[in-house]
């Protein structure tokens, strides 16, 4: 692979996961959502296998392997599961508005490559330029947490900070050491499990859909 | 046996203090009264009446309300003993009072005001209306005098640099500039509100009333009867001579003995007498004119008091 | 072996308890397990004290005079909380709130998140540490949820969501540290070793060191339960079981903290002191600010216990913000001092909660009169939870105070000073409401299960000893302060 | 060998902590007074041999607290606070031994006291900041638990339990800034090293550090305004535990401000010692005013305590602006006189809470206007208030005289060699003296009067006995004490004199001398108290045996006739019919209604039928405190409604959890980069 190929290859990978990100701030139907997830998981992997067949790293190849897997098919099908819970899949009204969210998602994209200029300064290959789409994609997930009202909203949200911080973990290191990697893709994958579970309570036993029904407990 | 003679003339000296503001104390009292009588176009009692009340009184038997303690009996003995025990010490008749080292304005004062609140316990302890009266204003008038003369002694003290009070007679005849020095004229003025409003005279309280709600002093000893109050009023007037001696001392300190000697003695305690009642008389003049204040307009006066003997002070320490 | 075998036998135990099911003796077992963590802490102690650091496994385990005191620290912490399960877990099956099945996931659960503790402390590198701590997150998730009420499941959510991202963040900064060390080191031999990552501190870039150093902070922050990411903290203490809250509050929150400290100092290396000591101090006053506020009208005990957990985290942030070897020393003694009295009184209030039903302030009343005991306990523990002698957390606090005031940070310990006056006067008349007053005409004075009270008094009295004697900690405290101060 | 008594102090104390907490009821009291005695006499040892002796105690180690060690030094300054703190101690718990079956026999407070005292007691030993303020909290953590005592029964226990525990702890708090900034500083924390350093800090810190500490200090001294909480903890704590407050832990915020101002800095500024004057001037006036006007007897002891303390602290500012001025013998008479009113204090204020200790439980009430009789009654207990009330109205031949003397000499020979300022400072000094004086009698003429004399205002007055005979002796010895300091006072200034040398950190030089007469040395000033006392004894033999002669010579009527007396021709009087002590303080509170603003509340029901007939008039005064109502008041509701609003902070919403966690993230940042 040239390195030309290589670069539009990584770029096209990393431009789809911030785009997948946006997406989920523009649509309000979970399925879309959730779709959008999966395909930012994939776009993930590619990032990786790619990286991994740039640098003849086996190690990353199996890696990438193993994301698109992981977060291309089996995490959207954990979250899916939640959505069958639910009989209107859609965010109805979330906390921000759908026009006002992306300009935010294109703020925090600015604040973004503002925040890592020493990270690309640092790692100074081309790879690294892309850096700053892991951290807005991060951000977005994290913008997308605080006003979206529903549970899968918010394990889709947690899901999207954790793939921008693998994007940013990819093209900056080309991966931590591997036991690290495993370990902590398997504990994204437990707190999925585990808010898998919580929100199935929720439902099944107090009917609870709306995170803003979760205020019990308060001061 | 220089020294044993020495010791006996400094007893003699203070007997004869004690004596003289003992007989002197009722007397003036007898004067003032004859004073007033005169000005107001009547004969009046002979002067030496209070001294007939007293020893009367001394005859008659003592009483004690039902659920009185050993207070009330012990206030009137309190009361006269303070005095005669100041009095002996004080510079009277002569500069040179025995223990005259240590006798000490602010110590006399205090001794004085222990007097003044035994009495105040024994009326408290007679378990009247009127006892509790009658202590609580006089406690409220000697609460609000007590600054002025603490004061007033202050400024005195504070030109001389001592507060002892032979020293302070002294001064006044060595540098008689001293006495007309404004921080002694201002002291002394306030010290005779405080001797006015302490020992019960108008404008503060009207000695000869006898209309329940408007007595001070005579509420606290309404109760006592007998040698008891037969002592109240030797003591009463013996502050009152006592007081005024000092004033008059400071004042006008001419004529006190300044050496020792029976001659000299006798001069100054004829002086004194002398000058003790002119002042009573001049007091007597100025209670013909003047009425009884408001209780409480009181603190208005006092405060007057105060503020006459804090200028003192200030000006005592400006003139340094 | 010894590091190895002290992560073994809770796992093992866990393993036991789950293929023999709940029974009393196996609630023993555990207690026996905490135990034996307890005496391997002293043991490593006294080996590292004065020593160079063991080292396990190629350097995977690694064990120093700050690693044995946080072991400490999870034993003595870990022995009371799992002793007193005991009692809860009978009670809870007795009364019908619980089957033997999930006592038994109980008692796997808690041995599962001790094991993790402690791997989080005796792992030699910043990357197991951090699947350590996120592995405690998910393990008591599921113990927060414990008795599966609305509000059980409510604190465990938001428990996760936000644990989950703050821990999220902490991976990222630990990225970034690796990203830096990888430059450092030119590529050779880059590796997530806290000892490699220390010995090449200084070559660290300073601008990703900043970013990642933020990150770690407000991450690890979110698990420590420093605002402004404290806020799950008051939900879960006080849903879960209150065994389970001492853990949380008593070890979980320093242990957390613990990795923060590994982390500043190798940020310190590459930074200099400045750019920490702004983060902590930051968030220290933030915190201690939180909990003043919040405590003012709490209506709720074991509420009012966990913003008092935020203070004391504050506190402690304040402390290594000034980071001299005082300080540091002065910030472990608290660590430990702080989560004896606050495993004694999630534990009391535990009890309390099982005996009046409530955990209302308001429904609490005489404590002192009708429950002596209980309420003796409850009272010294907020005696000693609000600094003052002869508990440890006096003596402690005003080391730190003085380490502040001595890096010219008087102005914090000012600040600190008058929010902490606050929170003693909030706490005070909370307490008064529900210890003083009479005991009502008729009502019997309750005598306390001795098996509650007893290891709660020990427990105190340890809180107590530890401030009054110097002997045999003041060593070990001044060894692992110099662990992470150079 | 002198390291043995140290020891002794802070066993004998811990012992009595475990023994008293341990022991069943019968004996625990006992074993608790037995080795609080023994602390205290150890401390005694201590505190004479360092002043009979240059020979100061130190001792450190390491082994105990943890990251500083402890470090004693007892010098001449500690060991003057020693003594009264023990003696009054001893007297405390001699009388706790009666008390305690009327509700201190608790474990807690058996526990508690020993400790207490002992931790007053080794306070003036503490030579670091870490030991210094360890004992300061113990001694406020102690004492909080026996003015509990009464929480079971009592709100108002609870409520000054509060009080004081907030006051104490914030000014626990400012002492521990002060302490802790001049330990960092100064390099060290031992106070040798502090003294060694502190005069080459700037004038900023050394400023900070002293303000702070006398915010601290002076809390503890019960300084208006930062007094409030003393007259409720004073008030509520029982008998034993309020005598040793006020007659002793009182003195150790003296101690505080002399400790800091004077012996680690060494002195400072004039504005340092006006501060310190303004303190004084206020605490004296407004203590005075309040003592005057109260009708609770404990309340109004407490209140005179902040008079008392106010004195004090005149004269330590009298003192340091003389100094500061460069005028040594006046600063030395004024600083002497500071410590001999401390000593004076503690022994007639001991004195007079455990009389009216004896009265709570012998009427079951503090409440004046519920007592009266009592002298009959509780003879012994009576005469202890009687002389108690003498002493702190400063009348002699009681001890509080020869303080008072001592203060105005020095202001009077001080004043004339004085800058503007001082002259200024000190003038209304002396006023506030004089009018505090003059108050102070008012008050103790009200209290003895209204409480002791007269009839019986209520039942439980009427019941009342006399209490136990340790009870007695505990506040008769008190009582004979401030008699003998009064007749002696050479007993204890030599001590005060070295006392006061080290803490102006000058050479031990006499500015007394002479045992019958009190000469001021170099300065015109002479006073003979036992002389002046023999003479009045003297003088009442001699009128009594006339009153007698008089009596006996005339007739032969039975000694005293007890009678009805005069009630305006009225045949039975009633006690209600007596001046109560709210009646009695009336003329004052209206002349100082502008500072008191006491709220009146006149309610008069007329009959239904006619508008001019009534029915029922009900009166009613309160005084409580003007700086609480003004001041405390407020803030606490601020603080409150902070606390209400802040809780929205806290809505339980997670996305508002999330979103604090994404602001804070951002702002991060924004800042790094």
């Amino acid at each position: 692979m040239n390195s030309a190929t290589y670069l539009s290859f990584l770029e096209i990978a990393a431009g789809l996961v911030i785009l997948c990100a946006i997406v989920t701030l523009w649509r309000r139907s979970l399925r879309a959502i959730v779709r959008a997830l999966a395909v930012q998981g994939m776009a993930l992997g590619v990032v990786a296998l790619v990286l991994g067949l740039h640098h003849h790293d086996d190690v990353l190849i199996v890696v990438g392997c193993l994301v698109v897997g992981a977060k291309g098919f089996f995490i959207p099908t954990l979250v899916k599961r939640v959505l069958a819970n639910e009989p209107m899949s859609r965010e109805t009204s979330p906390l921000v508005n759908v026009p006002a969210s992306l300009v935010g998602a294109g703020a925090l994209t600015f604040l973004a490559y503002g925040a890592t200029r020493p990270v690309v300064a640092l790692v100074s290959t081309s790879a690294g330029r892309l850096i700053p789409l892991g951290f807005a994609t991060l951000l977005i997930g994290f913008f997308s947490m605080v006003v979206r009202r529903k549970a899968a909203s918010q394990i889709v949200g947690l899901l999207l900070v954790d793939n921008g911080i693998a994007l940013v973990a990819f093209l900056a290191t080309a991966g931590v050491p591997l036991l690290v990697e495993l370990g902590a893709s398997l504990d994204v994958l437990l707190v999925v499990v585990v808010l898998r579970v919580l929100a199935v309570q929720l439902w099944s036993k107090f009917a609870v859909l709306d995170l803003d029904e979760l205020q019990e407990l308060h001061d | 046996m220089n020294q044993f003679a020495h010791f006996m003339t400094q007893v003699l000296v203070a007997v004869v203090q004690v004596f003289a503001v003992a007989v002197g104390g009722p007397l003036l009292l007898g004067l003032m009264r004859k004073v007033r009588s005169r000005l107001e176009g009547r004969v009046g009692a002979p002067i030496h009446q209070p001294l007939l009340d007293v020893r009367k009184l001394f005859a008659k038997q003592r009483m004690r309300p039902r659920e009185s303690s050993w207070v009330f009996g012990a206030a009137p003995v309190v009361l006269v003993a303070t005095v005669v025990a100041v009095a002996a010490v004080s510079p009277l008749a002569t500069t040179h009072p025995p223990l005259g080292q240590s006798s000490d304005f602010f110590a006399v004062v205090f001794v004085l005001l222990l007097g003044s609140v035994v009495l105040a316990l024994g009326a408290l302890d007679t378990g009247t209306a009127f006892g509790g009266m009658g202590s609580s204003r006089s406690m409220t008038i000697g609460a609000l005098c007590e600054p002025a003369l603490l004061v007033a002694i202050l400024a005195m003290a504070i030109s001389a640099r001592t507060s002892n009070l032979p020293a302070l007679v002294r001064v006044g005849l060595a540098h008689p500039a001293v006495i007309a020095s404004p921080a002694r004229i201002l002291a002394l003025s306030s010290f005779l509100v405080v001797i006015l409003a302490e020992s019960g005279r108008l404008p503060v309280d009207n000695p000869s009333t006898h209309l329940e709600l408007t007595m001070i002093h005579e509420a606290m000893v309404l109760e006592y009867s007998g040698a008891d109050l037969g002592l109240i009023i030797v003591g009463e007037s013996m502050r009152l001579v006592f007081l005024l001696g000092l004033l008059v001392n400071l004042l006008v300190p001419w004529g006190v003995a300044e050496r020792p000697g029976v001659l000299f003695f006798c001069v100054g305690l004829f002086a004194l007498l002398a000058k003790v009642a002119v002042a009573g008389v001049m007091i007597a003049i100025f209670e013909v004119f003047t009425a009884k204040m408001r209780l409480f307009r009181l603190p208005e006066l006092l405060a007057g008091g105060f503020v006459l003997a804090l200028l003192g002070a200030v000006t005592a320490v400006v003139a340094r | 072996m010894l590091a190895f075998i002290l992560l073994l036998v809770p796992l093992v135990t866990g393993c036991v308890a789950a293929a023999v099911g709940w029974r009393r003796w196996v609630g023993w077992l555990c207690t026996a397990s905490l135990g034996f963590v307890l005496v391997t802490g002293v043991v490593l102690a006294t080996r590292v004290v004065h020593r160079p650091a063991l080292s396990e496994f190629s350097g995977a385990l690694r064990v120093d005079a700050l690693s044995a005191f946080m072991v400490i620290v999870i034993g003595a912490i870990g022995l009371l909380a799992v002793c007193q399960s005991v009692r809860y877990l009978e009670h809870e099956i007795s009364s019908g709130h619980s089957s033997t099945r999930r006592a038994t996931l109980y008692a796997v659960l808690v041995q599962g998140f001790i094991t993790t503790m402690l791997l989080a402390v005796v792992a030699g590198n910043v990357g197991v540490m951090w699947v350590a701590v996120e592995a405690t997150t998910i393990i008591t998730t599921f113990l927060v949820g414990y008795r599966r009420t609305r509000g059980a499941l409510e604190a465990s959510w938001k428990y996760v969501i936000i644990c989950s991202v703050g821990i999220a963040l902490a991976f990222l900064g630990t990225v970034l540290v690796y990203l830096a060390a990888l430059h450092a080191s030119h590529g050779a031999h880059a590796s997530l070793e806290w000892t490699s990552l220390m010995s090449v501190a200084h070559h660290l870039d300073p601008g990703v060191m900043r970013l990642a150093l933020a990150l770690l902070v407000l991450g690890y922050g979110t698990k420590v339960g420093l605002a402004p990411m404290h806020s799950w903290l008051p939900d879960a203490h006080s849903q879960a079981p209150a065994p389970v809250s001492a853990l949380m509050s008593g070890v979980l929150l320093t242990v957390a903290f613990y990795v923060l400290l590994r982390f500043k100092a190798i940020a310190d290396g590459a930074l200099g002191v400045g750019f920490s000591r702004t983060l902590f101090v930051t968030a220290g006053l933030l915190s201690l600010a939180v909990a003043a506020s919040l405590l003012l009208s709490q209506r709720d005990y074991k509420r009012m216990l966990a913003y008092h957990s935020v203070e004391h985290m504050g506190l402690i942030a304040l402390g290594a913000a000034a980071g001299t070897p005082l300080a540091i020393a002065a910030v472990l003694l608290h660590v430990l001092g702080h989560g004896l009295a606050k495993a004694v009184l999630f534990l009391a209030a535990g009890e309390i909660l099982l005996v009046e039903g409530t955990t209302e302030i308001d429904q609490v009343k005489a404590l002192l009169a009708r429950r002596p005991a209980l309420g003796g306990v409850f009272a010294f523990g907020l005696v000693a939870l609000l600094g003052l002698p002869p508990f440890s957390l006096f003596i402690s606090e005003l080391n730190m105070l003085r380490a502040e005031v001595h890096v010219g940070l008087g102005w914090v310990a000012a600040v600190s000073l008058v929010l902490m006056a606050v929170i003693f006067g909030s706490v005070m008349s909370h307490g008064r409401h529900m210890l003083f007053g009479a005991r009502p005409d008729g009502e019997p004075v309750h005598k306390s299960p001795s098996l509650v009270t007893v290891p709660l008094i020990g427990a105190l009295v340890g809180c107590g000893a530890i401030g009054v004697l110097a002997w045999p900690l003041d060593s070990l405290l001044r060894a692992a302060a110099m662990v992470v101060v150079k | 060998m002198n390291d043995v008594y140290v020891v002794a102090v802070g066993l004998a104390g811990v012992m009595g902590a475990i023994l008293g907490g341990a022991l069943p009821v019968s004996s625990r009291v006992g074993a608790a007074v037995a080795l609080t005695w023994v602390s205290c006499a150890a401390a005694l040892g201590a505190a004479v041999t360092v002043l009979s002796s240059d020979h100061v105690i130190t001792l450190s180690t390491s082994a105990i607290l943890p990251l500083t060690g402890v470090t004693i030094t007892l010098d001449p300054l500690g060991a003057i606070f020693v003594i009264p703190i023990s003696i009054v101690a001893m007297a405390s718990t001699f009388y706790w031994l009666g008390y305690a079956g009327h509700g201190l026999s608790s474990r807690s407070a058996s526990s508690a006291m020993p400790l207490f005292v002992t931790s007053m007691l080794l306070v003036p030993f503490a030579a670091s900041v870490a030991t210094f303020l360890v004992l300061w909290e113990m001694m406020a953590l102690t004492s909080l638990v026996l003015v509990l005592t009464d929480q079971s029964r009592r709100e108002a226990a609870r409520s000054a339990a509060q009080w004081y525990a907030v006051m104490t702890h914030a000014g626990a708090a400012a002492i521990l800034l002060a302490l802790v900034l001049l330990s960092a500083h100064a390099g060290g924390q031992t106070f040798s090293d502090i003294e060694a350093h502190a005069r080459h800090l700037s004038s900023a810190v050394r400023g900070t550090v002293f303000v702070l500490a006398l915010l601290g200090f002076g809390s503890k001294a019960g300084a208006v305004p930062l007094h409030v909480w003393l007259p409720k903890a004073h008030a509520e704590a029982p008998g034993p535990a309020s005598a040793l407050m006020s007659g002793a832990m009182v003195n150790l915020g003296i101690y505080g401000i002399v400790l800091v101002g004077n012996r680690l800095l060494g002195g400072g500024p004039v504005w340092w010692w006006l501060l310190v004057s303004v303190l004084g001037v206020m605490s004296a006036l407004y203590g005075a005013l309040y003592a005057a006007t109260s009708s609770d007897l404990k309340r109004l002891l407490a209140y005179s305590t902040s008079d008392n303390m106010g004195l004090i602290l005149i004269a330590l500012g009298a003192s340091g602006l003389f100094g500061a001025s460069g005028h040594p013998t006046t600063a030395a008479i004024a600083m002497v006189a500071a410590l001999l009113l401390m000593v004076n204090h503690s022994v007639f204020k001991g004195a007079l809470f455990l009389a009216a200790g004896a009265v709570q439980v012998a009427t079951g009430t503090r409440d004046l206007d519920r007592l009266g009789g009592l002298m009959r009654r509780m003879p012994v207990t009576g005469i202890v208030f009687l002389v108690g009330a003498l002493s702190v109205a400063v009348l002699p031949p009681f001890n509080g005289f020869i303080g008072e003397w001592l203060l105005l000499q020095g202001l009077l020979h001080g004043l004339p060699t004085s800058n503007t300022w001082v002259v200024i400072s000190i003038s209304a000094a002396v006023a506030t003296l004089a009018l505090t004086g003059g108050l102070t009698v008012a008050a103790f003429v009200k209290a003895t009067g209204i409480g002791f004399l007269g009839r019986p205002r209520s039942d439980e007055a009427t019941a009342a006995h006399e209490v136990a005979i340790t009870m007695r002796v505990g506040a008769g010895a008190l009582a004979a004490l401030c008699l003998v300091l009064g007749l002696v006072p050479m007993l204890v200034l030599p001590a005060i004199e070295r006392a006061a040398a080290s803490a102006r950190q000058v050479n031990a030089s006499s500015v007394t001398s002479g045992w019958v007469s009190l000469h001021l040395l170099g300065l015109r000033g002479v006073l003979a108290p036992s002389l002046l006392a023999a003479g009045l004894a003297s003088a009442a033999l001699v009128v009594i045996v006339i009153r007698r002669i008089a009596h006996r010579r005339r007739n032969a009527w039975p000694a005293v006739n007890p009678v009805e007396p005069w009630g305006s021709g009225r045949k039975l009087q009633t006690a209600r019919m007596q001046y109560t002590a709210t009646s009695f303080g009336e003329p004052l509170l209206r002349v100082f209604d502008d500072v008191i603003r006491p709220s009146r509340d006149l309610d008069v029901s007329h009959l239904v039928e006619s508008r001019y007939y009534i029915e029922r008039i009900a009166y009613r005064t309160s005084n409580d405190d003007v700086i609480e109502r003004h001041f405390y008041r407020p803030f606490i509701a601020g603080v409150r409604w902070w606390g209400q609003r802040a809780r929205s902070l806290q809505n339980g919403s997670v996305r508002r959890y999330l979103a604090y966690g994404f602001v804070a993230l951002v702002i991060v940042l924004v800042a790094v980069t």
